[in-house]
């Protein structure tokens, strides 16, 4: 367990603070928001300069190959100034699907094109309200020559308006028990179809339907009876690096909050002089540190693909949504009426954390699966 | 037959008469009768219904028939809300003026300040608003810095106020400032009605992360008060502010879930939303339990709340509880936004798209409104301090 | 609903909080205890001279037709003193059953002794570590004339070391799903063997072996279809008493805490002055004040056998467990050092909620129960 | 190979050459070897193990060698730690005395002190105890009210000291005491070691709600302290307890599970008293969730735990880390022995009976007394105060 950092990973934790401190605080998200845009492809451009679009890209298809943890490194920083963009459905997450999957060809012809960040992927894998993967039915009918036609529905598509790539989760034949098949298929391919959807978080959504959309051969990135294991490795992935961003809200929230209690003034004292906000806020640190914990260990059983990624992921992501849920409840309450309002950016961490919390998968479904994994 | 129940059949009989059918379901936020000099009706029904009311005085029941009011005992007051409660008649008109000023202008006006706002109030004439927080000043009330100087024939007031609700659709305001910058922090401020219209006032709306902006900023630059306008005595407005408070928080822990949140029930998303096991039992087991607790939680507020108004009823009131419930009922509200939003999944993080559905946009505005809940009017840790000074003797802290 | 009390009620209530205060604090089952003892024969006797132990049997069995409620208040009382007496095995639940049952000839019998004081009961229900009637597996065998004959075991029956009668749920024949048996029978029948159990709490729990004991028909409280009905109602009773007992047990033991708050220094101020101890005082006693209107509603709903009962009585149950434990747990960390030794009462409370908590079903189960009747 | 290399190799193969058997288990409460005059053995091997660690000063790895302790380097001790952790072998020897007082005298002792008490710690020869605690003083150590007045050639001790562990099994005791009662609280405070053979000392051991009696109160009468045995300077006594403070909350903080309740996991109590439905899940999902809330809490503190460990090897301890520990892991410990309690049902709540296993009857007590690990060694209070003012810098309340 790789629970310290290394040098490497320190400086380029050092380097994304210093330069999205710099480049884009939270204002940049709020001047997007107002100007009605989910991104800033200027800002992709310089985070693609300094080489983030590249982490997690080995070097054969001209990445840096740091691995994932640097770049979870990178998504806490991320989430701790709101940043919108490609960083987790493209850098992290897309990404991960070609590594892991079956097509070298798809590796070769894309990789090169996103560690330029050029080209941007988004995972099309939930078709209810809720995450979970048992129920995908999308259909992938085999046609004959080892691809398929996609037939199907998804929704809630994260960085779906922008990608140029979907990475799309389906069953072969759609039948309720299927293997599943992780199809690329190009975002203006025949018979795909878009809707953009707002949400809270004013971030980029789209609803995505295929109609008898062909999948080659060299597009199929997974299929068969090796997909399972496959698909549920990428979607732990996503769960992390999703868990990383919660926890990049949830740290920030908190730090805005400790110096509004050292710095607001109430009945002639510092509100942060009040034992039972401080004991609140003794007990949200705690709940943090042990956060962070488990986030560092979950990133390193992605980077490493080890046994046991699985129970780490359900972890990382269970416990990132419950103290996200503690600590931006917790920063509005100790606000007061400023932390209501628009102005302030405690909200903007709640509304951005609450959709976090529903990607790939709510607390409750995390606690199961740890259930299940832990074999009770 | 006693009084009473002859009273009872007769107003029951009149409200049969009288209260539109459209009247008498449950009313969504929206559908509110607010007063005002530009007042406006959500519907005829509602227009009709208020004017009939408003001529039998009972838009403010309890309120002395010698202004208007409808003059009614505490014993009537009540036969008439049971029977509204009956009926399911919705209120006629609601504004600040009934709740709160209304009840302290009785008790701390003068003779003159009671005719010339009472009746208007009674008819719907004047919509008002409040303003008692300032920016520095929020669980601190007594910390108010906005300034009334004496002027001989008025007063000069210079500051600022925050939080006032629909304060661009308000024709009056009722203040806290501060007549006396040297004496101890509640001995210096007093409690003015200043009309809206006067010259120096200006508004800016605040966003809250809802969406909404019905909270305003009210500023005041060199704005003339009459001498007239001032309430019971110079530098006493605390005494009238600590009546009125109470009502407020009454007001808040009483505001109804129907009212608060969408018009979804937990039951109703998770039908529709989740869906059940082949036992009949709700899919997810954590949520389950989770709706299981708020339930209890719910009934049991309502059980005690019941038990509160009994106990009165029977002479018997127990001052601890009414400290209680703004505590519990609004920790409780914000409770359920969560588990509707988990119920709902991504329809309930919906912003403003056609997509959703208008429930569904309630639900996510009404999770954010809804943080401010356990805020406004008494903080959670304002109400827990004083549970422990007044329930629990507990010494200063 | 009957959430004010009536004249007569408080009237018995003031009676209760007296007599108990004089003739049994705290110290008189402290010396039960150091005696070795789970019984005061003497203070039963009192109490029955009061007419307590015929609170809740109608006037033409002797009794006092005083209802459900009045005897709930008394239980309170003497959850707040660890009065140890068969209150609720006895008057309560053993009444109930005989009230509830189809039995005349039993009634006539038992309630005359009962209101007298002169006869106990224990209600046999348990086969399981938990409670759940559902798996009850003692078998009752027709005996062709109305009657049966009885075998299996019953475990930690509460008063069931100086019950002279048992009420003992069985299903006709053992099997699963077979119509309960409600018997009646006298603890020195033939077949019937007993062995006495110590639980943290210093009270009367027995086991039961039942080896073909013979039950006439006239000792038979419920069979058949109807039988279900009167066990679950009977059930309901059993779990709203214990709920009375446990919020007994938590308002005293909270208001010994309020109470050592303000006595007790530490930093030169009442540790009551410090303010996370008051808000988490505070937000106890919203909890205990809930929990009395649920209670007096649960009561109520007993004493009417309305509509509504089982949920009433599940939520009495989970609602008296849940603040119990937070209460109990406060009480104890309020307290510090001196909380856990045996010279304080609040231990005493805390191991009596304890098993109070498993006595007719726990948090989960009630839970469980409400969701269920709720319909979802 | 390095010199460090050389050392694990040599200590690896002495370690399985020395360590008996039944020595590489986990051990239980009762298996502990305690120090003292009238030392007692749970059995042959753990004396033959006891005394091989002793010869090479391994009972206290990291003393100085000229006292008798192992003179090993930070580095040497960690290896021998890790060689110790890979065979499973239990300590040796367990003391308050080398967790506490022997780290305290190395740094405030005088020369003459380490030399009459280091040897002897290591030996095994003194159980030490320690009185801190006053009936008066809990959380407010600095409080001390045990008077030790100065006599010339001696002091005169007065007072008593509570939750004094294993008071009646010790030969000295390590006790803060007032020594100035003018001065402010912490000024007049001195730390003193007094033999616990002096006459006017008499113990009252303190009977819990679990039935355990392990700790005393320890009463002296005009107890004559030779001035020698007061460590550091007088009324300084404050700034030796501040140093061993840290060294119990670690200590509390690190008590494995396996140590402090029964030998009973969770999962095997879910195993053998609740069972499986057929689809392999825990028969009651309330406590599936609540269990899974508690491995993950667990899990999530041996993680942080692991992290601190790392962090000080590699240079860069984060001084916040400690300061949690014990706050989190006693406050878990507590809800794993609910949630025993709830698995077992009624055969969690046994108390003396032949009818119950050693593991329930275990698994009632543990319940019971684990409620004193979030008040002993600084109260889950004093954990938040101490974390709000260090880690998070908030203003003094």
């Amino acid at each position: 367990m790789a629970l310290v950092l290394t040098d490497d990973q320190k400086m380029l934790q050092d380097a994304a603070r210093d330069f999205i401190a710099d480049a884009s605080p939270v204002d940049e998200f709020r001047k997007l928001r107002e100007a009605g845009k989910t991104r800033d492809p200027e800002l992709w451009r310089q985070m693609a300069e300094l080489g983030w679009s590249a982490v997690n890209i080995a070097e054969k298809y001209e990445g840096l190959q740091f691995g994932l943890t640097g770049l979870g490194l990178i998504v806490i920083e991320a989430g701790r100034h709101l940043v919108a963009s490609p960083l987790s459905s493209t850098a992290a997450i897309g990404v991960s699907a070609l590594n892991l999957g079956t097509s070298e060809d798809a590796r070769q012809r894309l990789l090169p094109e996103i560690a330029a960040g050029q080209t941007l992927v988004a995972f099309a894998v939930d078709e209810l309200n809720h995450h979970d993967p048992q129920y995908t039915s999308t259909r992938a009918k085999p046609d004959g020559s080892g691809g398929y036609l996609l037939d199907g529905r998804k929704v809630f598509v994260s960085g779906g308006g922008h990608a140029d790539h979907y990475v799309v989760l389906a069953r072969e034949n759609g039948e309720p028990d299927g293997d599943f098949v992780l199809a690329l298929v190009d975002a203006g391919a025949k018979g795909v179809d878009k809707t953009k959807v707002q949400l809270i978080d004013s971030r980029d959504y789209a609803n995505l339907d295929f109609s008898e959309v062909a999948v080659s051969k060299d597009a199929v990135l997974a299929d068969g009876s090796e997909a399972g294991a496959i698909v549920e490795t990428l979607i732990d992935i996503a769960a992390i690096v999703t868990a990383c961003e919660l926890y990049g809200c949830a740290l920030q929230s908190f730090e805005d909050t400790v110096r509004y209690l050292t710095e607001r003034k109430q009945f002639g004292r510092a509100i942060g002089s009040f034992q039972a906000l401080q004991h609140r806020a003794a007990h949200a640190f705690c709940q943090l540190q042990l956060l962070y914990s488990v986030i560092l260990d979950a990133l390193d059983a992605a980077e490493t693909i080890r046994p046991g990624l699985a129970l780490a992921a359900s972890h990382a992501k269970a416990l990132a949504n419950d103290t996200t849920d503690l600590v931006t409840n917790e920063a509005i309450q100790m606000h007061g009426g400023i932390g209501v309002t628009d102005e302030l950016n405690i909200g903007l961490y709640l509304k951005r954390a609450r959709v976090l919390r529903n990607l790939f998968g709510n607390t409750s479904y995390h606690w199961r699966r740890f259930a299940r994994l832990s074999g009770y | 037959m006693s009084e009473l129940d002859a009273f009872r059949e007769d107003t029951r009989q009149w409200l049969e008469a009288n209260c539109p059918e459209s009247m008498r379901t449950v009313g969504r936020r929206e559908d509110m009768v607010a007063p005002g000099r530009n007042q406006k009706f959500p519907s005829d029904d509602a227009r009709i219904w208020f004017e009939r009311m408003r001529d039998k005085g009972w838009t403010c029941p309890e309120f002395p028939s010698e202004y208007g009011g409808g003059g009614l005992d505490a014993a009537k007051a009540k036969v008439l809300r049971q029977e509204m409660q009956r009926l399911k008649c919705r209120a006629p008109l609601s504004d600040l003026g009934i709740s709160m000023l209304g009840p302290a202008l009785l008790e701390f006006g003068s003779e003159a300040q009671k005719a010339e706002h009472i009746p208007r109030i009674v008819r719907g004439e004047i919509r008002w608003c409040q303003g008692y927080s300032e920016p520095g000043a929020g669980s601190d009330l007594a910390s108010v810095q906005c300034r009334a100087e004496d002027k001989g024939d008025h007063y000069l007031v210079n500051g600022t106020k925050i939080w006032t609700s629909f304060a661009t659709e308000s024709d009056w305001i009722f203040c806290l400032v501060r007549t006396d910058p040297d004496a101890p922090k509640r001995d210096g401020i007093s409690f003015l009605l200043i009309d809206m219209e006067t010259p120096g006032i200006s508004i800016a709306p605040i966003q809250l992360i809802s969406g909404d902006s019905e909270f305003c900023q009210v500023f005041f630059e060199d704005v003339k008060v009459p001498k007239k306008n001032m309430v019971y005595e110079a530098n006493k407005g605390w005494t009238v502010a600590k009546g009125l408070l109470k009502h407020e928080r009454k007001m808040i822990s009483e505001l109804s879930q129907d009212f608060i949140g969408g018009t979804l029930t937990l039951r109703q998303a998770a039908d529709e939303y989740l869906g059940y096991d082949k036992n009949g039992k709700l899919k997810e087991p954590g949520l389950r339990a989770a709706i299981t607790r708020h339930e209890m939680n719910m009934r049991a507020i309502e059980l005690t709340a019941y038990r509160a108004h009994l106990e009165g009823l029977a002479g018997e009131p127990d001052s601890r509880i009414p400290l209680i419930m703004k505590y519990v009922s609004t920790t409780e509200f914000q409770v359920k936004d969560e588990l509707m939003t988990e119920l709902l999944g991504y329809r309930g993080l919906g912003w403003d798209d056609a997509y959703f559905s208008e429930e569904e946009l309630k639900s996510s505005r009404s999770l954010l409104f809804n943080k401010s809940l356990t805020i406004a009017g008494g903080t959670n840790e304002v109400q827990l301090n004083i549970i422990a000074k007044r329930a629990l003797d507990l010494p200063e802290s």
